[in-house]
């Protein structure tokens, strides 16, 4: 029994041309298709598709010689019909996971908003939501309730995402990207509990361009390229025997392994923390500290990487490193004379401004002895033709490499990246980590790699700092972390990862 | 605690407001005119010397210009305003007399105002297809329209409509029947619906085209649970710093209103008494109608902080350096 | 620019051609004198020889508004000018500046907004003199607050967003940012709203009119002739019609423009 | 005195109801005409307040409260015989006594009187001979003082009700009228109801008793559009101060005009011959001869007023008209220009002399000039600008323009002044109207100063002989029409509209309305 069956699915849309172009596929309960594929290849527009949600966009063509639900015709819908599936029947995890929550509302609004449009009361939705939080996750859940989206590290927010779309109760539930912004534990924890809705009966559609992270719970496995359905199998078949070489590529490219070439004396100490601590009004009233006392250095010519869990404090760490914000206790210390720092933001759509172009922001970071804009987008793998583009006009991948060309120009001493790497397919993941390793090599570079990601930490990092709950819990160098971890929760950190 | 002093803290505010808005009046009535006219019946007077002695001393206009100020400040402290020049009458019982009035014009008209806006951008916003963007279109015109459309010819016309040539709805205000309110209100609304129309809609746009949105709708939220539960939220903030503005607009609109449509208020005695240099009245009236934009501005303050907590947070660093020198 | 400017940006510059020719050479589009008075041909109707028809003294509505425009405009685009560069300046410095600034920058748009157009106009009038420049700046101080709240409100967003934030982190002097990153952000969103202003500029003036407060006759300004043919509104409707037309013409025209320029859709 | 035609033959007359008038002049500050004194007062306090006489369309004085009157040889003591069968509405009777103390409140100058002040100037003692004959005995002899004592600003209101003080006698002032304040809700309206036991002594009155409607509800519309979009809707009964076009379309609407211009002076431009450019005769006239107003008047009034060529109103027996005086000629104004040394242009066209433009500053109070007259003055502005004058046209508030007066910043001004009689002309041309008083109000804004007009005006002030004070007020009309420092327009104008009413009546007095005979139609 199939509950989800779309057949010759065509999308055009105005400016793209036709962005799918006759995809096949079937969902049955109790099934997880994973759907893979390079960056653009249509991932994001079919699982709106599947919601009715192009079909809202006044420019946009829909065609399908069959898209049905649960054994009804719903491809001549009217967005009324849409409206009652979705939620209910139907919900979706969107990629956008930093935007996607409204800033002006609460976490419990946002994550009970699908059981409230049912009527669902008050109090019975609290429980729900909390449990759904749970499930997802995300940390004293009940305490977080009241906070909104601004107050959230970048995973906690994807978190939020995925319980409002899983507590409804929906038997279809598509998920865009859902792990991106995931530290390997909580990522595992996230797929173990899409993995037991699924076994609860509901048909699960999970999108996303690693194929390795998909393959822990997919049961088929669909490769999208360039708008159509290139391979597709059962899980095990399909990666023990890839034909198409968009398969191979998506498979190959896969981090792995330490940091090549030989290992780099670090120079001087450019900047230096001491028992920093950060901390943020909590929603209950106290004080949470995000930051409980970190020793930090960070070192000409070296990578220090930084993992941990999501909402561990990585992000406040950054910011306190390159004084965005003061630290509320402990001190910083700047070498001399000081060092260029530049930022590649977790975020980077919103450290754009809105209005300039790629070629403008270039320009403004740009400082003498920099290469040219045309040199610094070949670096990260960008074609020119994007310096006219408005940063809303560039799709995630192309934005963070446009954020990381941004902060190239500066001609940095220290560069700190965010997450710089997790809107990435991997084969362009690879050329930039790359990049970052010949910059540090050839320039003498400073770098702090903060990602939740242990392969991609391992290849890039000289050291290694393991951040839970504020604190650095274990750090050294990255080959002797990896191998002897001391800590529990570096173990399971790394034990999630395998 | 922190409520009486935040309380304490407006009242100051407040108290500043009137203090200044009094002083500015009171120097530049006075400069500009003189006040024994409107006392001794009306500019043309020719009352006889004693006259205007007895009217000098009893309006204490024979001490210096300061020693009057001081005792208008004074009155304002005590709250007791003082008695007009031109009526016979205690400005607060004036005031207290008009002011409903005004009060009720200038509530329905910023209701009806803020109905006809929403109803607009939400129109803007779920209007699709060939007619929708036709629809759009016309719309906007009509916002534009409305926004330059002065109340003294709108008004003038409705009553041409509707009272002469219908005879469907009274002209003026005989202080009778809620249907005389209908055009005044109306009038009134027009100008600061067309304006609220056109700043909220944008904001709705922006906000209906939000990954947020996107992700309301992916959930199940139909138009209308999107529009109040998210996008309107967003709308409101352009529109709700807009409210000082629009309640400033209402009063002094409510001038042309008030005297074109016959009916008894504030603006049509501050007109006046503007006019006849009644200086008590002026500094009476003027001083309620600060009280009331502080406390408007206040609610608007307060809501504003409701409705984007983000607001509540420090003050931007923009200006400022960032604590560790990283740049140069 | 064609594309961004669509059909209706089009016939907007179109207008707003006529428009500037209006400004400076009125003689070209209406050769006439403004302020001949026939009272023999007092209140014709639009006909061939006055299109518009003529007003009580018999002069010609069309050459009136046409040679009305530069008065009209001038009074719109200062008042606006004045009332947003009052705007910019307290709304900027209220944003951004400490906050003794904003409190004290916060009380004069109170006073402002406390004391209405008429009596601020009339205060004006006492200390100036009646006429065009009392008016102007009446209206200019009175929507000032208006235009400095929004700002404040907006430039406290913009100064808040990620990307201002980048750019200190970058160096960037804070003047800089200022005129790179918060003007922009700020005042390109307001364009709309200011060229509406203007039309209501306009307006306000012509209230002033009514209040017996405008400019003085037989000045062939809109807003006076709107308020001096009220009067006639159901004997020679026309009179105040065509003017009317004018004034929401222009604002539409700039309101257009502005809504292009600004990028908003 | 001009009795409303009745309207349309089918209506029907009933008794009672409460008439609805909407008036467009400013509200009273003070509902007692006594303190100030200006029209609006008047128009309010002629239904609850009545004078001691009253005065026909012939301008013949008549009686009223008071029926009778002598005058001493030396015009000096004057004995009025008053009615004995009055009582104020408060139960008061009306006496010599009331009388006594009506002229000593408008004496006293805490009553801030200035217009009946101006009438009672010159009693110096009031005699009570009895209840029903009072003596005057004046500083002066005062030709005037009949006419002066039936102007409502002189009205008799109850001792009793002015003892309670100004505060409480604004809000309802007690008289012996045809109806009685009961409320006054300012901004809005003015509740009148009738007064059951009033005793028919207006002379305007065609039966005997009360008057036939129940009350009046005065209200306050300042816009003369809502005016008589109101009247047109039946939201009230009658209106004042329509504008030209709605008198013109009045007729076909079954709508009533009732013209009553106001008497005393006409509505005039006054050129300040105090000072340059109008000091200099020739540019006085050459100011005249251009300014050419009657194709203005046709046009802009529709022939709802007609042109005037005297300074008094048309509705004064004595009034003396020279149109010849007023015969338009621009080429006769240049050459008189050119002759006073006016004979160079500026840029603009506008005259020269010694480097100084020919400015005529032309200040135009918008309260007191209806919209056609400031439109009318624009025309004069243009007509003017032809021969070479620069006319700054500067339309303020009343206070503004006062000021301005006051600071003699004006070579041109139109300021009407309404009162009963030729007597006017004194008030308005005497050389002592150029004293400013305490105010800085001065009536003579001519600034004429010629002794033999003051002596033209003394004499008929004291005249009591009729043919001589007849003959006195036409030399000084002429003398001030010859002066050229008046261009006269047209009447004051004073016109309502009526719809659903009859039996409205005017006083000869100053034309204000009178309801006592009136009747509702429906
Ligand atoms: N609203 C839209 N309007 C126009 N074009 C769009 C729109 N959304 C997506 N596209 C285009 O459609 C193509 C597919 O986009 P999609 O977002 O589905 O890619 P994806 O497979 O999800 O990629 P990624 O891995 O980067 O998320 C892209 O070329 C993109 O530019
Ligand atoms: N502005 C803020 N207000 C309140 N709490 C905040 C704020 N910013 C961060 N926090 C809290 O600080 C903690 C650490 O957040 P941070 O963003 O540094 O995490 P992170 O390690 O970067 O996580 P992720 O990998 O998910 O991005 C979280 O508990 C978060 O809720
Ligand atoms: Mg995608
Ligand atoms: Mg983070």
């Amino acid at each position: 029994m199939t509950l989800l069956e779309a057949a010759g699915l065509r999308v055009t849309l105005p400016g793209a041309g036709e962005v799918l172009r006759g995809v096949d596929l079937t969902l049955a309960p109790g099934e997880c298709l994973a759907v893979v594929g390079e960056s653009g290849a249509g991932k994001s527009v079919l699982a709106r598709t599947l919601l009715g949600l192009t079909q809202q966009d006044p420019g946009a063509r829909v065609t399908a010689e069959r898209l049905s639900f649960d054994g009804r015709d719903v491809g001549r819908l009217r967005p009324r019909g849409w409206r009652r599936l979705r939620g209910r029947d139907i919900s979706l995890v969107l990629q956008d996971a930093l935007q996607s929550l409204d800033p002006l509302r609460t976490l419990e609004a946002e994550v009970g908003e699908a059981l409230a449009v049912r009527g669902v009361p008050r109090p019975r939705r609290r429980a729900r939501v909390i449990e759904a939080l749970q499930g997802a996750g995300l940390p004293d859940a009940e305490s977080r309730l009241g906070q909104r989206p601004g107050e959230l590290s970048g995973g906690m927010r994807q978190r939020a995402l995925i319980a409002s779309a899983v507590v409804g109760g929906a038997r279809v539930i598509i998920a865009d990207e859902p792990t991106t912004a995931l530290d390997a534990t909580t990522a595992v924890q996230v797929l173990a509990l899409l993995g037991r809705l699924r076994d609860e009966g509901a048909a699960l559609l999970l999108i996303s361009h690693d194929l390795g992270a998909v393959a822990r719970v997919a049961d088929r496995i669909a490769v999208l390229s360039a708008g159509e359905v290139v391979e597709t199998g059962p899980r095990a078949a399909l990666l023990a025997a890839p034909v198409h070489p968009v398969t191979r590529a998506l498979l190959a490219a896969r981090p792995s392994g330490a940091k090549p070439g030989p290992t780099v004396v670090p120079g001087a100490d450019l900047i230096s923390g001491a028992g920093l601590v950060r901390r943020y009004r909590s929603p209950g009233g106290g004080t949470l500290a995000a930051i409980d006392g970190v020793d930090v250095v960070v070192r000409a010519g070296e990578t220090l990487g930084v993992v941990g869990e999501s909402g561990s404090g990585k992000s406040t760490l950054a910011r306190l490193l390159i004084g965005a914000e003061a630290p509320d206790g402990g001190s910083r210390a700047l070498a001399d004379p000081a060092p260029r720092v530049r930022l590649v933001p977790q975020d980077p759509l919103a450290s754009f401004d809105p209005r300039h172009d790629v070629a403008r922001i270039l320009r403004h970071s740009r400082r003498p002895g920099a290469p040219e804009s045309a040199e610094l987008l070949a670096r990260v793998g960008l074609d020119t033709a994007i310096l006219r583009r408005r940063p809303a006009q560039l799709s995630g991948g192309q934005r963070q490499r446009v954020a990381i060309a941004r902060a190239l120009a500066g001609r940095p001493d220290v560069l700190v990246c965010d997450e710089p790497v997790s809107a990435l397919d991997v084969t362009t993941q690879a050329g930039i980590l790359r990049l970052i390793a010949e910059l540090q090599r050839e320039e003498g570079l400073g770098v702090v790699f903060i990602s939740h990601d242990l392969a991609v930490v391992r290849m890039v990092s000289d050291r290694v700092a393991v951040m839970r709950g504020g604190r650095v819990v274990e750090t050294g160098p990255t080959e002797e972390v990896y191998a002897a971890p001391a800590h529990p929760f570096t173990r399971e950190l790394i034990a999630a990862a395998g | 605690m922190a409520a009486v002093r935040w309380l304490a803290a407006r009242l100051a505010r407040a108290v500043l407001v009137v203090w200044i808005v009094a002083t500015v009046v009171f120097f530049a009535l006075r400069a500009s005119g003189d006040p024994l006219e409107a006392i001794l019946g009306g500019p043309g007077s020719q009352a006889g010397p004693e006259a205007v002695a007895a009217a000098e001393r009893e309006y204490g206009l024979d001490r210096p210009l300061v020693v009057q100020y001081a005792v208008q400040l004074g009155r304002i402290a005590t709250l007791q305003l003082g008695d007009s020049y031109a009526r016979r009458q205690s400005v607060a019982e004036l005031i207290w007399q008009q002011l409903p009035s005004t009060l009720v014009l200038a509530v329905l008209a910023l209701a009806l105002a803020w109905v006809l806006a929403v109803v607009g951008a939400i129109i803007a916003t779920t209007a699709r297809g060939r007619i929708g963007r036709a629809v759009n279109a016309l719309l906007r015109g009509v916002e534009i329209a409305a926004t330059v459309m002065p109340q003294f010819w709108l008004g003038a016309v409705l009553i041409l409509v509707f009272a002469s040539t219908l005879g469907l709805l009274p002209a003026t205000s005989a202080g009778s029947s809620p249907a005389e309110l209908v055009l005044p209100v109306v009038t009134l609304a027009i100008p600061i619906a067309g304006f609220l129309a056109q700043v909220s809609r944008d904001a709705l746009l922006e906000a209906d085209r939000a990954p947020f949105a996107t992700s309301a709708r992916a959930r199940g939220a139909g138009e209308p649970r999107l529009l109040l539960r998210h996008t309107l939220r967003h709308a409101s903030l352009p529109a709700l710093a807009l409210s000082g503005w629009a309640f400033g607009n209402l009063l002094s609109g409510a001038v042309v209103v008030e005297v074109l449509f016959a009916r008894p208020g504030l603006g049509r005695l501050l007109q006046e008494a503007a006019l006849a240099r009644d200086v008590p009245v002026v500094i009476g009236a003027v001083s309620i109608v600060a009280v009331l934009y502080v406390a408007v501005i206040v609610v608007a303050d307060a809501a504003e902080l409701v409705v984007d907590p983000r607001l509540r947070g420090p003050r931007p660093a923009a200006l400022r350096m960032p604590d560790v020198a990283v740049g140069s | 620019m064609r594309a961004r400017l669509g059909w209706p940006g089009i016939v907007a510059l179109i207008l707003l051609g006529v428009l500037v020719v209006a400004v400076i050479a009125p003689g070209v589009l209406a050769p006439r004198d403004p302020l001949a008075i026939d009272p023999a041909a007092a209140f014709l109707p639009p006909s061939a020889g006055h299109p518009l028809g003529t007003d009580e003294s018999g002069r010609d509505v069309l050459v009136r508004i046409v040679h009305g425009a530069a008065a009209s405009a001038g009074i719109g685009v200062w008042a606006t000018a004045l009332g947003i560069g009052l705007g910019l300046v307290i709304g900027f410095a209220a944003a951004l500046g400490p906050r003794w600034l904003e409190a004290a920058l916060g009380r004069i748009v109170e006073v402002l907004f406390a004391l209405p157009t008429l009596v601020m106009a009339l205060l004006l009038v006492a200390v100036l003199g009646a006429g065009t420049q009392s008016s102007v700046l009446a209206i200019g101080l009175a929507t000032a607050p208006g235009y400095a709240r929004v700002l404040r409100s907006r430039v406290q967003g913009v100064a808040r967003s990620d990307y201002v934030g980048y750019a200190r982190l970058e160096g960037t002097p804070a003047g800089t940012v200022f005129v790179r990153h918060i003007v922009p952000n700020t005042l390109w969103p307001l364009v709309a709203t200011a060229t509406l202003g203007i039309g209501q500029a306009i307006v306000w003036v012509s209230a002033l009119s009514f209040l017996g407060l405008g400019t003085p006759p037989p000045s062939p300004e809109w807003g006076a002739m709107l308020d001096a043919g009220r009067v006639y509104i159901s004997y020679a409707p026309w009179l105040t019609l065509f003017p009317g037309l004018a004034i929401v013409a222009t604002a539409t025209v700039l309101t257009v423009l502005g809504r292009r320029l600004g990028g908003a859709r | 005195s001009c009795a409303a035609p009745d309207a349309g033959e089918d209506a029907v007359t009933e008794t009672g109801g409460t008439l609805v008038y909407a008036t467009g002049d400013a509200e009273p500050t003070c509902l007692d005409p006594h303190v100030g004194g200006n029209y609006p007062q008047a128009l309010l306090s002629t239904q609850y307040l009545e004078p001691l006489f009253g005065r026909d369309a012939e301008g013949t004085i008549r009686p009223w409260l008071a029926t009778d009157w002598e005058t001493s040889e030396d015009g000096l003591t004057w004995d009025l015989t008053l009615r004995d069968d009055i009582s104020f509405t408060d139960g008061t009777p009306f006496d010599a006594e009331a009388v006594k103390a009506n002229i000593e409140h408008l004496q006293d100058p805490n009553t801030a009187s200035s217009t009946g002040y101006l009438a009672v100037e010159q009693i110096d003692e009031i005699e009570v001979v009895d209840p029903a004959h009072v003596r005057l005995h004046l500083s002066t002899p005062k030709s005037a003082l009949l006419e002066a004592l039936s102007q409502p600003w002189t009205a008799m209101e109850s001792p009793a009700g002015i003892e309670r003080g100004q505060d409480e006698n604004c809000q309802a002032p007690i008289g012996t009228g045809p109806f009685v304040v009961d409320e006054w809700v300012p901004q809005q309206r003015v509740e009148l109801s009738r007064n059951d036991d009033y005793v028919a002594t207006n002379p305007e009155a065609d039966h005997d008793g009360a008057a036939h409607l129940d009350g009046i509800e005065w209200r306050f519309i300042p816009d003369a559009a809502t005016r008589q979009a109101a009247l047109a809707s039946g939201e009230v009964d009658v209106i004042d101060n329509p504008l030209p076009s709605d008198i013109v379309s009045a007729e076909g609407q079954g709508i009533t005009h009732i013209d009553a211009p106001r008497p005393a002076s006409s509505n005039r431009i006054e050129l300040n011959s105090a000072q340059a450019p109008f000091d200099d005769i020739r540019v006085r006239e050459a100011f005249v001869r251009a300014a050419d107003p009657n194709p203005g008047i046709e046009s802009l009034f529709l022939g709802t007023a007609e042109r005037s060529y005297s300074p008094l109103s048309s509705m004064e027996p004595l009034a003396y008209a020279d149109p010849a005086l007023f015969e338009t000629d621009a080429d006769a104004a240049a050459a008189l220009l050119d002759e006073a040394g006016w004979s160079e242009r500026d840029d603009d066209g506008t005259r020269l002399k010694d480097g100084e433009r020919l400015t005529v500053r032309f200040p135009v109070s918008t309260d007191q000039s209806t919209a056609a007259e400031q439109s009318l003055f624009e025309q004069i502005q243009e007509n003017a600008a032809s021969v070479g004058f620069d006319v700054v046209l500067d339309p303020v508030d009343l206070s503004t323009w006062y000021g301005a007066l006051g600071a003699h910043e004006y070579e041109a001004v139109s300021a009407p002044y309404t009162t009963v009689g030729p007597d006017v002309l004194r008030i308005l041309y005497h050389s002592s109207g150029t004293v400013p008083a305490p105010s800085g109000y001065f009536a003579n804004h001519a600034m004429l100063q010629l002794p033999e007009l003051d002596e033209a005006l003394d004499a008929a002030a004291s005249a009591l002989d009729p043919d001589e004070r007849a003959e006195r007020y036409t030399e000084a009309q002429r003398i001030v029409l010859e002066s050229y420092a008046v261009l006269p327009l047209y009447d004051q104008q004073n016109h309502f509209l009526v719809k659903g009413a009859t039996g409205i009546a005017t006083l000869g007095t100053v034309a204000t309305p009178t309801f006592v005979n009136a009747q509702l139609t429906d």
